[in-house]
């Protein structure tokens, strides 16, 4: 590879990380919130799907595509709201119920949204932050979405209302030891019905990126599984809305590499280079786990760790 | 006349901007045809629904001509169906079907899209302005090696500097691999990229947002490309699904295999869009004239990427050459690998 | 999870007692049936209302649901057919958690077990007679399927790596890998438009099972399922299963191996999907490629939840799911409805008959006796 | 620290007056028409047996469950009290018998959380100031910053009551609050809150099943028994409660917990090969710290080895060290002489047999049954199944249901979850399963008797002193140190993951262990003993 192909990859990694994490970064964090309050909730591969189909809809009939954003994080808000209201039924388990809405959700998108494979409807504008660069690959790397910007503030955001605000400690106690909460006067099924809508509503947000803005359209094959990575990403992010964020952006790198080596001539084993994302995940999980600490995160209500 | 009803089976959907769609296209010229009934079904996968499918269409809609419409419904599902029913047509659309091999009840019907992805090459060689071309692949089937093949050879027609840059990605409908693939072309300078994947609206948006000018597939996708659309490559299955209702309504036998390109009217290019420059529109008129009357695409010399020869200087292979069937190379100028 | 044993009768229970007892069992198993068959109804009621928003005859629609599932004796081979490979890969999620584990990745285990199944018995073709090989394809499918998800088992194990996660990495994994050798060093240069491995050849198949079209998946996969029951609740191990499933620090306290448990479930349920792409390479492609990815490891997952991961309860749903998408063929081609008609019913569904399961006990007649709250 | 730091601003102790109070779980009636008044001021102890009721009772007046029936009087005002926070709006708060600290948030964390006006923006420094300066004038300390699930059970104990403290409760409702404290710690937390109720700032009710406390502290006595009043009153005997709480043929039996205790036959002279020896053990907590610091011990057969100590100072990673549900980084350990490696043979071939604490938790399956939880030690062998791998069930069944009786482990059937039992008889039918074998070599056992009434814990020492006649070598670890003293041959005392202390029980006075169980240095924690 030569220099100039190097950067060119190097480029094309960042901004893959940049362009392509933003559904992975609102899908684990609003499953990282779910979580976080003691539930799971796999069905935000639906709700992305939904979402993406909504936003694309709303914008199509609107003109706008911020409305298109906020039918999608509405939409989700609805799915997860319905999760967890099914949810709070006893002797219901909250992961089949969430592998049903996967199921619900994506019928449901695909059902309403055949009419909107065809047309275009207005996306959501970029913001040039490179443009003052006289390099256009890097300036191109830097037109980046706001939706991008958003989710980049909101682990941060998330981060800090867990530590800081009385609501991200009752999520915490809530998803850690519901008899505590209750003992302590919390409202258990409504702190999880409330986190799981929201969990759910950027899920919805993170589809719209997906139709409104990256790849920019809506069709049936659009997500390809994102959403369910993006829940089992928040597994490898051990719950923690940053680690969310950094697992993110190196799945999107990750998910840059194969096209990019193949845009510099390096194309052997492609399957394996378009693989990278997973294939890296399972090494660095496999090198840094521990079967003992591995547990120690998650929160203790959670079903999966029953 | 009697009713005939005729069943059609898609793999992906209907409306999927690409190959579904340049078959739904035609099958709604087939609903016109008096005495005739469609059924179809779509998202069918390659796998043991679509025998399932068919033997429904049959035993249950009473379905007498079926079109599976997917490459992979062939062996084994509708050489099977053919020879349980055996008094139902079955036509699939490639030049898979031998008379030596397969039932008399199956057959192909096939348009030659490649002579288009020539005529693609043709306007992409002299649209660019930097010779550096890519091109976005699904899989390195030798369907899609022949479509690259030719889009290359038309490309070096005008601009024998040409190279293309080829991505795989691994399969038929990937929206963000294929977004992501025409953003890592048009990172490694590529100002014209074309492409062969199911639907192909995402990959022509991205590329119209990067500046990038883009060739079609399959259906018209110019409406997606204002300012870079150059022209792209599509089938016209109308002219075959109405011949063979037709044929059958008046209860004359169906040819087994039906084949053809821009001489046989099977296939066309989309209107020029505004990234076609003048020179390129020339040139490539001129080459869809010179293919109506079957003038070659593979002239020598010919070599492979890895610098083996594919035609010799001072021969050819026709259009219809039985050797491009099985294509499992790449032509020089290509950047690329078949695995 | 854990049913509480409804075991045999006491021996010498004289007939008085044996009547009542016998009721109860009778009101838990009407349970069984009235509470999936109220969800249903709930079901077909909010799709109904669908339906008459899009300007469908609801009865036309479940008229066609019936005859396309179940209304003809094709109709049932079709649904039947459908069902076949899910029974296996639904044990594959099914026996892991009966050890406390939720593994996603049969899909991942389904495609190498087709792909193995598949280039073993190349060398030996024409060597030997057509059911050594086959013998030795399921063999070959069972392994690798049953290695893939023990990988998942070890890892978990071993690095703690979280089942769930790494089970669905190593599908795209499996995936890949399987389009890299099929396109690549195992491509029969026959198959140009199909990449393929080299075909086992038409007289090494499995042919259906006689009479219909059927293939011998659905009867490998309900033997699978009974010997699965057997297993984990008349079994040693099985019990051993259970206690490290329901709690390992105890079987740990109780010097069970919790570590090879999960891993001798993660064999059996990968070798389930691995033979359920044994008989899908056996009965229907022929060769390995690309089409063994047809979500078959995906859809197993929402049977399993459904059957409460127990086996026995698996083949009834597999059917259900085999009906709805025999029946969505026929709908959509008579309605002239999208495709995703029958994706919204499947999801309304299933949500409908999970949520139903908050049902159960709530009813005091299909309460036994002895547990009803006296006047 | 004298008594005049824990004063509050707080306008003082509240009346509290429950009337007929009913409740119902399904069938089960669990409070039925139960009336109890408790003054301003006073410090209340609620007894009775396990099962009685008595968490039930406290959780209907905190608005944790809904009475069916029945009022609740606070200062002679009715009021309705829908959930914890409204109680604690009212000034009720509670420690439950189950800690309801988050184990994931830090102590400091638990302590604001706990607050009803927490504010909605934390603002952490200023936070930080209020609880030190509320920890300077109460006599405890505990780390805040630390993850409570990292703390000793002891110190979460005390973050509890902390935590009622720190809201400024005025009546406090303590469900067996002092079960994993030192009794002098015990003593120093009960002694401050009974003189805040002299004081008139707060009003305790406590229930409790040591009558040592109830002596020390109670002003008054309500008994509760089947979810009945049965008596009550001030200045009872040990005999009087007694007597209420379980009738009087029982009583008699166990009132005094040593007379119960069967004969102790000497211990076989041969002291050749210790039955067990554990030999430089070193492990790490879950956080990877070390928690046990190089154990060594030898334990003879027919002799009981009790390991008195602090709680959280390594006892839960021994016992599980010994049961393999820890791993060891080094060390070994020797049964009979050889070594011994946690396995299913091993445990067998030993005749090792564990009973360790919250048996829910490590040592049963929630959601199988009772039967199935009382065989595990032996359900691949015959009679229960066949050729060692086709289980027998009607076998199980009755195997469960025979040890059920001799346990008296009180369950709807044998079919029933154990997850639905009350925790003493969970406790009782772990017993079943580990105690009913024969003959046993070696017997670990870690707090047997934690939160079980009288009568029962008595009965649940008999047997474990009948196991050491029959010659079995029993290591007993418990936080409770009455037990320690009264159960041992010899005494040892753990600190920080090391063996501090250790002299057979001749030798061996209150004093000098409560030195070590600070580690051997006087005074380094408070000298938590007297
Ligand atoms: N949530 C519940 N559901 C059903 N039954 C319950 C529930 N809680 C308590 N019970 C029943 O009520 C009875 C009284 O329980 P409670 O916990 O009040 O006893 P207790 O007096 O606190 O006993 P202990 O001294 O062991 O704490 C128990 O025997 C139990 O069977
Ligand atoms: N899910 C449940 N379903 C039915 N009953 C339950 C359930 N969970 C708890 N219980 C009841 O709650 C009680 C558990 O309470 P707890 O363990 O405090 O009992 P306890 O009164 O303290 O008895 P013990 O003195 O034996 O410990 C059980 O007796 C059981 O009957
Ligand atoms: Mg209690
Ligand atoms: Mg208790």
């Amino acid at each position: 590879m030569t220099d100039t192909g190097v950067i060119t990859v190097l480029i094309a990694l960042l901004a893959g990380a940049i362009r392509v994490s933003t559904p992975f970064l609102f899908v684990s964090l609003g499953e990282c919130l779910t979580e976080k309050s003691g539930r799971v909730n796999l069905g935000l591969e639906g709700t992305l799907v939904l979402g993406a189909m909504v936003a694309f809809a709303i914008s199509y009939h609107s003109g706008s595509p911020w409305l298109g954003v906020a039918a999608a994080a509405g939409a989700g808000f609805l799915m997860g709201a319905l999760h967890g209201a099914i949810c709070r039924l006893p002797r219901v388990n909250d992961i089949a119920i969430g592998i049903a809405m996967m199921s619900f959700g994506t019928g449901l998108a695909l059902f309403l949204g055949k009419p909107y494979i065809q047309p275009s409807a207005p996306r959501l504008p970029s913001l040039p932050l490179g443009d003052w660069l006289d390099m256009p690959a890097l300036a191109q790397m830097l037109d980046v979405s706001p939706l991008f910007l958003v989710g980049l503030a909101l682990a941060f955001l998330l981060d800090w209302v867990f530590r800081n605000t009385r609501a991200g400690l009752i999520v915490r106690v809530t998803g850690d030891d519901a008899a505590a909460a209750r003992a302590l006067g919390i409202g258990v099924d409504r702190v999880r019905l409330f986190a799981t809508a929201l969990g759910g509503a950027s899920a919805g947000v993170g589809g719209a990126f997906l139709s409104l803005y990256y790849p920019g359209s809506w069709n049936e094959g659009l997500s390809s599984g994102q959403g369910l990575m993006a829940v089992a990403l928040v597994i490898f992010a051990r719950w923690q809305p940053r680690r969310c964020l950094l697992a993110s952006l190196f799945f999107g790198a990750a998910s840059a590499l194969g096209p990019a080596l193949q845009s510099v001539g390096i194309t052997a084993g492609y399957y394996f280079l378009n693989a990278a994302p997973y294939v890296l995940t399972l090494l660095i999980m496999a090198g840094s786990g521990s079967a003992r600490r591995a547990a120690q995160y998650a929160p203790g209500e959670l079903s999966i760790n029953r | 006349a009697e009713n005939l009803v005729v069943g059609v089976v898609y793999v992906g959907p209907r409306g999927d901007f690409g190959w579904s769609q340049s078959h739904a296209t035609a099958v709604e010229a087939l609903k016109k045809v008096p005495g005739v009934t469609v059924v179809e079904e779509e998202n069918v996968p390659e796998t043991l629904a679509v025998s399932n499918t068919m033997r429904s269409m049959i035993e249950l809609d009473g379905a007498k001509l079926i079109f599976g419409a997917s490459f992979g419904y062939f062996n084994p599902f509708m050489i099977d169906m053919a020879k349980q029913y055996p008094d139902v047509q079955f036509r699939h659309p490639t030049t898979l079907w031998s008379a030596d091999k397969h039932p008399a009840n199956l057959g192909g019907y096939f348009a030659y899209l490649d002579q288009a992805h020539y005529v693609d090459g043709v306007a992409a060689g002299l649209s660019s302005k930097t010779g550096k071309i890519g091109y976005i692949a699904a899989k390195p089937i030798s369907l899609v090696l022949r479509n690259i093949n030719s889009f290359m050879l038309g490309a070096r027609l005008g601009n024998p500097n040409a190279t293309v840059k080829l991505i795989f990605t691994g399969d038929w409908s990937l929206p963000v691999r294929e977004a992501e693939a025409a953003n890592a072309l048009a990172g490694a300078g590529c100002d014209v990229v074309a492409c062969h994947v199911d639907s192909p609206k995402v990959i022509v948006e991205t590329l119209e947002r990067r500046g990038v000018k883009s060739c079609g597939h399959n259906a018209s996708q110019a409406s997606l490309a204002p300012k870079g659309f150059i022209t792209g490559a599509e089938n016209k299955y109308e002219t075959i699904y109405k011949g063979f209702a037709e044929a059958l309504v008046k209860g004359e036998k169906l040819p087994n295999v039906a084949v053809g390109g821009y001489d046989k009217d099977m296939v066309t290019n989309t209107a020029y869009g505004a990234g076609a420059t003048e020179e390129a529109r020339r040139a490539a008129d001129a080459a869809i004239a010179a293919l109506k009357t079957g003038k070659p695409i593979f002239v020598g010399p010919i070599n492979d990427n890895k610098g083996n020869v594919i035609v010799a200087a001072g021969s050819s292979l026709g259009n219809y050459a039985p050797e491009l069937e099985t294509t499992n190379y790449l032509v020089e100028g290509v950047e690329g690998s078949v695995t | 999870m854990e049913k509480g044993a409804v075991s045999g009768v006491e021996p010498g229970t004289g007939l008085t007692e044996l009547l009542p007892q016998g009721g109860d069992r009778l009101r838990r198993a009407a349970e069984f049936v009235a509470v999936p068959a109220f969800a249903l109804l709930v079901a077909a009621a909010l799709f109904s209302a669908v339906l008459l928003g899009m300007g469908q005859s609801p009865l036309a629609f479940f008229e066609l649901l019936w005859r396309g599932a179940f209304g003809s004796a094709f109709s049932w081979q079709n649904t039947l057919q459908r069902a076949a490979p899910l029974i296996l890969t639904a044990l594959c999620v099914a026996l892991p958690a009966r050890a406390g584990l939720m593994v996603i990745g049969g899909e991942g285990a389904f495609v190498v077990g087709g792909l193995a199944a598949a280039i073993a018995p190349l060398p030996f073709l024409g060597l030997a007679p057509a059911p050594v090989l086959l013998a030795l394809m399921a063999a070959a499918g069972m392994l690798a399927g049953a290695l893939w998800i023990g990988l998942v088992g070890v890892l978990r194990h071993r690095r703690g790596v979280n089942e769930t996660i790494s089970s669905l990495l190593l599908t795209y994994i499996a995936v890949a890998v399987l389009s890299f050798l099929v396109e690549g060093p195992l491509r029969d240069p026959a198959t140009p438009n199909k990449p393929s491995t080299h075909p086992i050849g038409a007289d090494v198949m499995l042919a259906p099972i006689p009479g219909t079209s059927v293939h011998w998946g659905l009867v490998a996969g309900i033997v699978a399922c009974v010997l699965a029951h057997l297993l984990i609740s008349r079994t040693s191990t099985g019990f051993a299963i259970r206690i490290a499933g329901g709690n390992p620090r105890t079987a740990l306290g109780q010097g069970l191996p919790v570590g090879k448990l999960i891993v001798l479930c993660c064999l059996l349920a990968g070798g389930a999907a691995g033979l359920a792409g044994f008989f899908d390479v056996a009965t229907v492609h022929g060769a390995a490629n690309v089409s063994l990815v047809a979500g078959y490891g995906f859809t197993g997952i929402l049977v399993s939840f459904l059957a409460r991961h127990n086996a026995l309860a698996i083949p009834p749903v597999a059917i259900l799911f085999g009906g709805i998408g025999a029946a969505g063929g026929l709908i959509q081609r008579r309605l002239g409805l999208p495709d995703a008609t029958v994706a919204l019913l499947e999801g309304v569904i299933f949500v409908t008959l999970l949520t139903s399961e908050t049902l159960y006990g709530r009813f005091a007649l299909f309460q036994p006796r002895a547990a009803r709250p006296r006047p | 620290m004298s008594n005049e730091a824990l004063s509050f601003t707080s306008p003082g102790a509240i009346a509290l007056e429950a009337i007929g109070l009913s409740k119902r779980f399904g069938s089960f009636k669990a409070l039925d028409d139960v009336s109890l008044k408790v003054p301003a001021g006073e410090f209340h102890a609620l007894l009775g047996e396990n099962g009685a009721g008595k968490s039930t009772l406290v959780k209907c007046l905190m608005g944790f469950h809904r009475a069916d029936e029945g009022a609740v009087l606070l200062d002679g005002r009715e009021v309705s009290v829908r959930n914890p926070r409204e109680a604690q709006g009212l000034g009720l708060g509670m420690v439950y018998q189950h800690f309801t600290l988050v184990p994931s948030l830090t102590a400091a964390e638990n302590l604001v959380i706990a607050r009803r006006d927490a504010p909605a923006v934390i603002d952490w420094a200023a936070e930080r100031r209020r609880i030190e300066a509320f920890l300077d004038r109460t006599p405890f300390r505990v780390p805040l910053d630390r993850r409570v699930g990292a703390l000793s059970a002891g110190e979460r104990q005390k973050l509890e009551i902390l935590k009622l403290l720190y809201l400024d409760q005025r009546f406090m409702i303590l469900d067996e609050p002092t079960s994993v404290l030192t009794p002098a710690e015990a003593d120093e937390i009960l002694g401050h809150l009974k003189a805040m109720t002299e004081r008139g700032e707060i009003t305790v009710l406590m229930i409790t099943h040591k009558f040592r406390e109830v002596q020390a502290f109670a002003d008054a006595v309500t008994v509760l028994r089947r979810g009945r009043v049965v008596g009550g009153g001030r200045g009872l005997s040990t005999r009087e409660m007694a007597t209420m709480m379980v009738g009087e043929a029982a009583a008699t039996a166990g009132a005094s917990g040593k007379a119960a205790l069967p004969e102790r036959r000497a211990m076989p002279a041969s002291v050749g090969e210790p039955a067990l020896e554990l030999a430089g053990l070193f492990a790490e907590d879950d956080d990877g710290r070390p928690a046990l610091r190089g154990v060594s011990l030898k334990v003879a057969a027919g002799e009981i080895v009790g390991i008195a100590g602090v709680s959280g100072n390594g006892q839960g990673a021994l016992v599980e060290t010994c049961c393999g549900q820890r791993p060891l980084s080094s060390g070994q350990m020797f049964v009979n002489g050889r070594d011994f490696l946690p396995t299913r043979r091993a445990f067998d071939a030993a005749g090792l047999f564990v009973v360790p604490e919250e048996p829910l938790k490590n040592a049963a399956v929630a959601g199988m049954s009772v039967a199935d939880n009382i065989v595990f030690r032996r359900f691949e062998k015959p009679p229960l199944s066949r050729r060692g791998w086709w289980l027998d069930r009607r076998a199980i069944r009755a195997a469960g249901r025979e040890l059920m009786t001799r346990f008296r482990v009180a369950s709807p059937s044998p079919d029933t979850p154990i997850g639905a039992l009350s925790g003493g008889n969970v406790q009782r039918a772990v017993l079943a399963r580990e105690l009913s074998a024969e003959p046993i070599a070696v017997l670990i056992v870690a707090n047997p008797c934690f939160g079980l009434d009288f009568a029962s814990a008595a009965e649940i020492r008999a047997r474990i002193v009948a196991a050491r006649n029959a010659g079995a070598a029993v290591l007993l670890i418990s936080e409770d140190l009455d037990e320690v003293l009264d159960l041992s041959d010899t005494v040892a005392v753990i600190s920080h993951g090391q063996i501090a202390y250790k002299a057979p029980i001749a030798e061996v006075d209150r004093g000098t262990i409560g030195i070590h169980f600070a580690g051997g240095s006087e005074g380094e924690q408070g000298a938590p003993l007297g």
